[in-house]
């Protein structure tokens, strides 16, 4: 099985979905003879032509809302959106159009489109080059949101998202897009939506967390004393979640910590604490912490890994939790 | 050389029929046949019976908030006129009620909307058109999609989008446009200038002269219509849709009207409209010079008015009657079509009715040791407090 | 004291604080003239003339960024945008540009915008004019947000808003625009952001609201025996929140429920579980309950009063809660 | 008339001084003097130096990633020369730096906010400057605002708005464009052609022939000029500022240009530029041309131009070194600039560094019980489960 990045698994899934389906098309700001920013879709423009691998006018909006149009007259478009801060103009064609247009014609016209978007922080980029908006499209009925970590489920999760009747934003961590290979086997598969990963078991404390803030606490749990038992739980679909993983594991151990590169205020982190807390409330032994990122703007990148939860503050909240 | 003139631009304005029912001639060859026009009329005669009788409806509070289409029913008719059915697709505007009508969308459908009820909404399989968007400009980015997939696929079809002044105001106008010309797709954008947005006349709506030079930033072909003349309407639209068709591209067309109504019956124009504006305009609407028109021609006589405006009057109360009468929704419509098949977080939902977890899971109820704090607790308490 | 309806008392507001500063400008669609849709601003343009009460092009993209720009330039705008649903275009000058303008530029620039957004439903509005999109701006740092669900509040909190030196969103629920009258005194009185209001003190259960859900709530409790004793608290900013109201009341009481009309998932009912939680875990009786719309897209109207949460789910709730 | 048309536009191009250092002197009359020429080159050549040097900074690791300005100098100065200091105001696009060091922000802040850095992105009290935004398009919303607030308080200022060729297709362009427009405030929209956004070309970007031809749309008046002659650049941007301070409202200038380099040091334009199109443009570049010109009037010479190149070369060695040893910024600036003042929340996280609850109030650690469930939670969990 080749190893591949996870740029290389995402580019894989393009190829091999375009190859299949006709109707599959990648728009975006420079994905075309240029490749992407982060070269994500590389070769497709010279493989499938500038009909299937379309390089747009500067315009997010643009971007988005023909999409939805391509996709209500039957393509499947796969448009990208260059940095997370783009997201922006294209959030209201997402949220009041793609989001909609199922629920508003009863079923008679749909919207299966997937908006590709690197996201977070951690690479050194410029501002609104490192956010993490994902709440906002959780907090959307009607889209589903998913956030891979590795190359493996990014390739399944990607396929999964082109062949959904619905619009799917699909969130890539860029700091993750080259920071190790794994194994990801060269035929199809689809990973389901709404199934989280278990990465490790443990007893003592469930961690749940996902896109790059993974390996923060992977970093984190290697700072802990062997005798904490930590189970890992990475999520890689936000919407819709995985309750039954969260509450299973959180029965069994009695705490939780978890853990996101956005914001604390209105977090995806609540949403995930109130589901522990409906569903786990006699086994809790610990209030469910938020490691986030702090309340304010992302900052400028001199101070983003002081900004971004990393494994001191992870480890930390994990002890503290323990010891609560 | 330094100084030279590197662009050049003319926007013409056509108009075939005049306010007082005079025909160009020359300038209506190839238009529409007498048979057509007779058609177009009663449809429109039928739309504006439609029109009086929604508002009415709102008035005696039987729906909400409806936008009456009075006197912008040529630009539908007329150009409805210029596609062809069952091949070309309509993507149109919230007030273009007319043009849903002429895409065959049973009328009762468009009451049911604005009664607010989601049945009113749903496309029957065999028509193609999207639904009208309650949110101005966004479908302008819809139309462009969905010419580009025909294109794309190589089909012969053209898709027409419409929406108002106002609409033009608005990014995804700027970006539907854009993605249009820069992809060269089989698109015809056709505005309703009916001279307000709300009560934003079209004066504080833009600073350029015409509404039709808009399409001048973006390289598209371009035209000012007079809306109210169906000639003018179906001959511009009938050059547009060829052009699209034959890979030419898009086209614009700004088609001068006038809201004969106010805006919504939620809202009352004569807090804003100048005086004897609306008199004027009602001097220059489509239905009277049509048939001013046909009656020169003697195409039409007041008997056939009469018995026109009682087939309407009937027809138009059987769609209210059926609009009206349809069972209530279901609660359970609610959550059927937000995703093609239910996550388990709305299953639960759905099935208890519930958000509160509950509520979703009554069992919990009374499993929890009595509301008295015993030692420890009260231990804890005292603790935590210290 | 005058007894006024919540339009009147925004109106008040608006007005008193052009009389007030100069610098103050009310813009957006049909705010002239016409005096807004709501008849908001009736008056202002008579008062203060086209220069201060200005209707504007149909762009809430550009009514937000000209606003930005405005309040860099040194003004206080106080825009309206029509509808809930209609913030979607103007979403990305707030999040990404008002939000940021101060700490972009190290307090150099600032942005001091105050948004009023008629919110929610229950009016028999047409789609995209019922939304309630409050939790997408509390996860935005940067902005402030606030929801008035009673004349006096709005007045006093609209005042505080334009006096900000920071851009807020102020959203004012329509369902409760004429639906009473209250007395508000005709001087200027300003309310701080952060702090909630104790509508009804109670010992058993916490209640916790804000916006038009308010009524509900209150409707809620008259549904419910005299012996269940409900502490009901109306949020009125929801950011910053006032975390010491809300943990004092349900450390005495050990119970909450929270309601709004946005959906569950990942809306700001989640954010006060959470807090809830983590600030009262020791006193906590039962779970937090979220009482809220559906995990769906708004209906049209027809189907409205089931979608959004009513008397008879929060009482529900309640008693639920305080059987577990 | 039936058919007629109703709106014409002619589009000027302007250059003044050609490739050559040819000087139009009628043309140039009125515009720039020698003394100006000759400060304006300087400027170009310093920046210039400035750029090199900066993308050397990021190639040996101690910058993130740059946008060079290489080729657009003279669109800055000359833009520039044509505001009154201390009265008119930019809103500069991100890669506008020759424009913020023009405007009088220190060198060093530009790296310092490549470098990651905010402190770079403080505007110095008296600089009438907006600081560069990486969402392109954004600040076109912002210049015609803070133009507004001019023409309300009637300041006789003006605010000159920079942008891309790119940044034409967002919303914000459209918007900020027509609220310009239609409110006539004093503001100057200056867009840099430079044939690229990123990887996608003018022709991508637009159908349309022109850029300039997007001011028609709002009725903006409107030129083309050549973006490497800073006397077009001078002259069109005198007219468009008199214009603004004289109440005649926004005026629009597409100068052609041209990036000498890759969009940013981050790109690869070897991957997109179609062979030989850099050597014609670095033909047509800004810098060589002035000189030109200055040698042919004797204003300029060989040892002038070392000097001149010894002391740039100083001079930003000089703003490297205060980037470069900047102290580190303070884990606190996080929380110091999000608000006027700290929310409580804030205050907290700012005190504690931490988000967790527990971590917020560590007072709480070792209050709960033992771990080891005693029977009474025992037997909740049991009923729990069953
Ligand atoms: C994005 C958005 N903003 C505001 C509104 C409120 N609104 C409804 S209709 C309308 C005026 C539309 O004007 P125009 O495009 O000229 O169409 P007309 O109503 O004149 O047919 C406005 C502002 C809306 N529905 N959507
Ligand atoms: C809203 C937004 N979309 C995309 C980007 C990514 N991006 C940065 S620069 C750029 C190209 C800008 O082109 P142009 O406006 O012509 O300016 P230039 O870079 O050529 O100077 C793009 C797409 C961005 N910064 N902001
Ligand atoms: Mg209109
Ligand atoms: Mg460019």
């Amino acid at each position: 099985m080749p190893k591949l990045d996870l740029v290389e698994a995402i580019n894989l899934a393009l190829t091999q979905e375009m190859e299949r389906d006709e109707r599959v098309i990648v728009l975006g700001e420079d994905v075309g003879l240029n490749g992407g920013v982060f070269r994500v879709t590389a070769g497709l423009y010279k493989r499938f032509g500038d009909d299937r691998c379309i390089d747009t006018p500067l315009s997010e909006q643009g971007i988005a809302g023909v999409s939805v149009g391509l996709a209500m007259g039957g393509m499947r478009p796969v448009a990208e959106i260059q940095f997370d801060g783009f997201l922006g103009p294209a959030y209201d064609q997402l949220t009041n159009q793609a989001a909609r247009c199922r629920s508003r014609t009863r079923g008679s016209l749909s919207c299966p489109m997937t908006v590709r978007v690197p996201v977070g922080g951690g690479i050194h980029a410029p501002e609104l080059h490192s956010t993490s908006p994902e709440a906002h499209y959780v907090h959307t009925p009607g889209l589903k949101v998913v956030m891979p970590s590795r190359p493996y489920d990014a390739k399944g999760l990607l396929i999964s998202a082109i062949r959904d009747p619905d619009p799917v934003i699909f969130f890539e961590p860029k700091r993750v897009y080259r920071s190790f290979k794994e194994e990801v086997p060269e035929e199809e598969y689809t990973i389901p939506f709404g199934k989280a990963n278990v990465l490790a078991e443990g007893t003592d404390i469930t961690v749940i967390t996902f896109g790059a803030s993974v390996f923060q606490c992977l970093e984190a749990i290697d700072l802990l004393p062997e005798s904490m038992s930590v189970e890992l739980i990475d999520l890689r679909s936000l919407s819709p979640l995985d309750e039954q993983t969260i509450t299973e594991s959180v029965r069994k151990t009695g705490r939780a910590v978890v853990v996101h590169e956005a914001p604390k205020l209105a977090g995806l982190a609540s949403e995930i604490s109130s589901i522990i807390q409906e569903n786990c409330f006699l086994y809790l032994q610990a209030p469910v912490q938020r490691v986030t990122a702090y309340d304010v703007v992302m900052p400028y990148y001199k101070l983003e890994l002081e900004y971004l939860p990393n494994a001191e503050r992870i480890s930390a909240a994990i002890r503290d939790c323990l010891a609560y | 050389m330094p100084k030279r003139v590197i662009y050049q631009a003319s926007i013409e304005y056509l108009q075939i029929l005049d306010e007082e029912g005079n025909l160009d001639v020359p300038l209506a060859e190839g238009t529409l046949s007498d048979d057509q026009v007779r058609h177009l009329y009663q449809q429109m005669v039928i739309y504006r019976h439609f029109d009086d009788t929604a508002f009415k409806l709102q008035r005696s509070g039987r729906m909400g908030t409806f936008p009456q289409n009075k006197g912008q029913e040529a630009v539908a008719v007329a150009s409805a006129a210029a596609l062809t059915r069952g091949v070309d697709y309509v993507v149109p505007f919230y007030r273009d009620n007319a043009m849903l009508f002429e895409m065959g969308l049973p009328m009762h459908q468009v009451l049911l909307h604005w009664m607010g009820d989601e049945r009113g909404n749903e496309v029957p399989k065999n028509l193609s058109l999207s639904m009208s968007n309650l949110m101005i400009g966004a479908q302008v980015l819809h139309g462009p999609g969905i010419a580009w997939a025909f294109k794309l696929r190589k089909e012969p079809r053209v898709v027409l989008t419409t929406f108002g002044d106002g609409a033009t105001s608005e990014g995804d106008f700027h970006a539907g446009m854009n993605f249009a010309a820069v992809f060269k797709v089989p698109c015809v954008f056709t505005c309703y200038n009916n001279q307000y947005a709300i009560s934003v006349p079209r004066s504080r709506q833009t600073a350029s002269e015409t509404f039709a030079q808009k399409a001048l930033a973006y390289g598209i072909p371009t035209i000012q219509v007079d809306g109210n003349d169906i000639f003018a309407v179906y001959k511009s639209h009938k050059d547009a849709v060829e052009r699209a068709r034959g890979g030419g591209g898009p086209s614009f067309i700004e088609a001068v009207t006038y809201r004969l109504t106010d805006h919504t019956t939620a809202d009352d124009a004569r807090r804003y409209r100048p005086e004897g504006e609306l008199e004027e305009a009602l001097k220059r609407e489509p239905l009277v010079r049509t048939r001013k028109y046909l009656e020169k021609k003697k195409l039409w006589d007041a008997p056939q008015q009469a018995a026109l405006e009682e087939r309407a009057k009937k027809l138009i109360r059987e769609v209210v009657d059926t609009a009206i009468n349809i069972e209530t929704p279901q609660t359970s419509d609610l959550f059927d079509y937000v995703y093609q098949s239910l996550p388990p977080h709305l299953r639960v939902q759905r099935e208890t009715l519930r958000t509160d977890s509950i509520g979703q899971n009554p069992s919990q109820i009374g499993l929890q040791v009595p509301k008295e704090p015993d030692g420890a607790e009260l231990g804890r308490e005292r603790l935590a407090h210290s």
